[in-house]
């Protein structure tokens, strides 16, 4: 149940992180905008996860050594789209 | 005792979920400021009750790693927010 | 269950909040909020290792990484160039974004019965590794690869930010300059933080291989305490001319591949253990690529570096 | 005596509790921002560690209480590093300028 209750709030994120992307002009709250999407997509994994319980686990390790590892690429991503933008400040200047 | 404290962290959760209503009514960065710091103390305060209350120890580190980030995040808010609260031209 | 619908209704709330912000650095604190209570989620879903990944780097770094874009691009971060779309575009976009969080949502009602997992194979797979964490399991052992390829993306990250130096810049230090604090709150906390966030990173590190907790999240505290005294005005970075530290930086994937072809080489296969040597082996290579990680991720949030003389 | 422990933990968690609701009734309903950061501060010291406190003869062994003494000591380093830097923020924000 409290698995669901998460999916669906994953489902929800992306919507709100996609709407973010595609409305707003400034480069930084779509950077952000991208990585609340990010976050809602995490979460259908570990959804995922959580359903494939068993053997004594509470959840299955495969998806969640996925997430672990795509939330520091997500991040290592946004370092290099910030440092994009400041470019693009200094040149824009 | 443990359904009590599960019930605790439960109110401390929505006690500090409720002062976020502070970061969408503003009026100045200070108070964002503090609404999400009250946030982050009051995740770790419900943490340390659920952790004790299902007796995991993982929750208690992972209310360690909260209060450090807590603290390195809070000084870079402070640190960040603009000398002068105006509202930028729409 | 009532705290879950709690949690899931603050998280939709602050995302909402985040993205529709008027101003950029409400939006960022509304962001670290949202990390925040992510982790927790994470906790709710029986996933303890990535709620401590989510704590540190979803909120603590990326959030001062979003703060620092948005001081350094000053009223750019607020006042764009362009124009935002009309009522009419965004309420299309609108329903657009509804229509796929509802499909998005439609699929996982309908997730196949009864879930597909992998947990058993890794459950009977475990005691050959001698770890008792299931997930430093899959990251060292059975999806090492996985793993080395993450690492050498951190290192490709730094290449590339560090790239993007305005002419000038390159070989100079990282990162704006920040103003020197001096005496104070901000230059106490900076100086009595760090030795504590250190020890906390070790022990999170060293129960990594049996209890939640790994090399990604004790990375992430190192380079929130090297970042501590660099945003306090306390250090300067070094340059990233300095050999020491792209070393420091390669030293991680370069022992782990080094650790793999030895394993091509005695065992038959790239990044196989010998029988019994799997967790020292494990652990040697985790404290190394922590040390990596944790000045890579510190160096990326510095962001490029700035030339030294102003312009 | 486990049930005086128990005692102790129920009215030590209820008074820390107690603090939280004051800080957070304080945060949205105080009129400015310097007795709201007043009210935050004593959800802040007080709240956490009345829970700490009240958590203590709970937990298994040292280790365990040991870090929890720690996060209280560290929400209170920071949370008194931060204070300040707030105030000062609200003293440039309310300023002539």
């Amino acid at each position: 149940m409290s698995a669901t209750i998460f999916g669906l709030l994953g489902a929800a994120l992306v919507g709100i992180g996609l709407f973010g992307m595609l409305v707003r002009v400034s480069g930084v709250l779509r950077l952000l905008s991208f990585n609340v999407l990010g976050g809602g997509i995490f979460l259908v994994f570990g959804v995922v996860a959580r359903r494939g319980a068993g053997a004594g686990l509470a959840g299955d390790p495969v998806p969640q050594a996925l997430v672990l590892t795509g939330i520091v690429v997500a991040f290592a991503a946004t370092t290099l789209a910030v440092a994009l933008l400041l470019r693009l400040g200094r040149d824009g200047e | 005792m443990a359904e009590f404290l599960s019930i605790a962290a439960l109110l401390v959760f929505a006690t500090a979920a409720v002062g976020l209503l502070r970061v969408l009514r503003g009026p100045g960065d200070p108070d964002r400021v503090m609404a999400a710091q009250l946030l982050g103390t009051g995740g770790i305060a419900a943490l340390l009750l659920a952790g004790v209350a299902m007796s995991a120890p993982a929750l208690v580190d992972l209310a360690l790693i909260l209060a450090l980030l807590a603290a390195f995040a809070s000084v870079a808010l402070a640190r960040a927010a603009p000398p002068h609260d105006r509202e930028p031209p729409r | 269950m009532i705290a879950d619908l709690l949690l899931a209704a603050a998280i939709a709330a602050v995302a909402t909040g985040s993205v529709l912000a008027r101003r950029a650095f409400t939006a960022v604190a509304l962001f670290i909020a949202y990390g925040l209570l992510l982790s927790l989620a994470w906790v709710r879903l029986a996933a303890p290792d990535v709620a401590m990944t989510e704590a540190a780097i979803g909120a603590g770094l990326s959030g001062v990484l979003l703060l620092g874009a948005v001081r350094r691009l000053g009223p750019h971060a607020d006042a764009p160039a362009n124009l935002p779309p009309g009522l009419l575009l965004t309420a299309l976009i609108g329903i657009g974004c509804a229509g796929v969080a509802a499909a998005l949502g439609a699929a996982i009602l309908w997730l196949p019965e009864p879930a597909p997992t992998l947990a058993p194979q890794v459950a009977a797979a475990l005691p050959t590794t001698g770890l008792g964490n299931a997930v430093t399991g899959v990251l060292m052992s059975f999806r090492g690869l996985d793993t080395l390829l993450e690492a050498a993306v951190v290192v490709l990250a730094v290449i590339a930010v560090w790239s993007l130096a305005p002419d000038g810049g390159w070989g100079s230090a990282p990162g704006a300059r920040q103003p020197v604090v001096g005496r104070g709150p901000l230059s106490l906390l900076a100086r009595m933080l760090p030795p504590i966030g250190i020890v906390v990173a070790a022990h999170i590190l060293w129960v990594g291989a049996d209890a939640p907790g790994g090399k990604f999240q004790a990375a992430a505290i190192l380079a929130a305490m090297w970042l501590l005294p660099w945003l306090a005005g306390l250090a300067t970075p070094p340059r990233i001319a300095a050999p020491w530290l792209r070393m420091a930086v390669v030293a991680g994937p370069v022992l782990f591949i080094v650790v793999g072809l030895a394993g091509a080489a005695v065992e038959g296969a790239f990044l196989a253990y010998p029988p019994g040597w799997a967790k020292p082996l494990i652990k040697s290579i985790e404290v190394v690529l922590t040390a990596s990680i944790a000045v890579a991720l510190a160096l990326l949030v510095m962001g490029p570096p700035e030339p030294d003389a102003p312009r | 005596m486990s049930l005086l422990a128990n005692g102790f933990t129920i009215v030590a968690v209820l008074a820390g509790l107690v603090f939280f609701v004051a800080g957070t009734a304080g945060l949205l309903r105080f009129p400015d921002t310097s007795s709201r950061l007043h009210a935050l501060t004593k959800a802040d010291h007080l709240g956490l560690g009345l829970i700490v406190l009240g958590l203590l003869p709970q937990v298994g062994g040292v280790g365990e209480a040991a870090r929890l003494l720690a996060i209280w000591a560290l929400v209170m380093l920071s949370s008194a590093a931060v204070g300040p830097m707030i105030a000062r923020l609200t003293r440039g924000q309310e300023g002539a300028e």
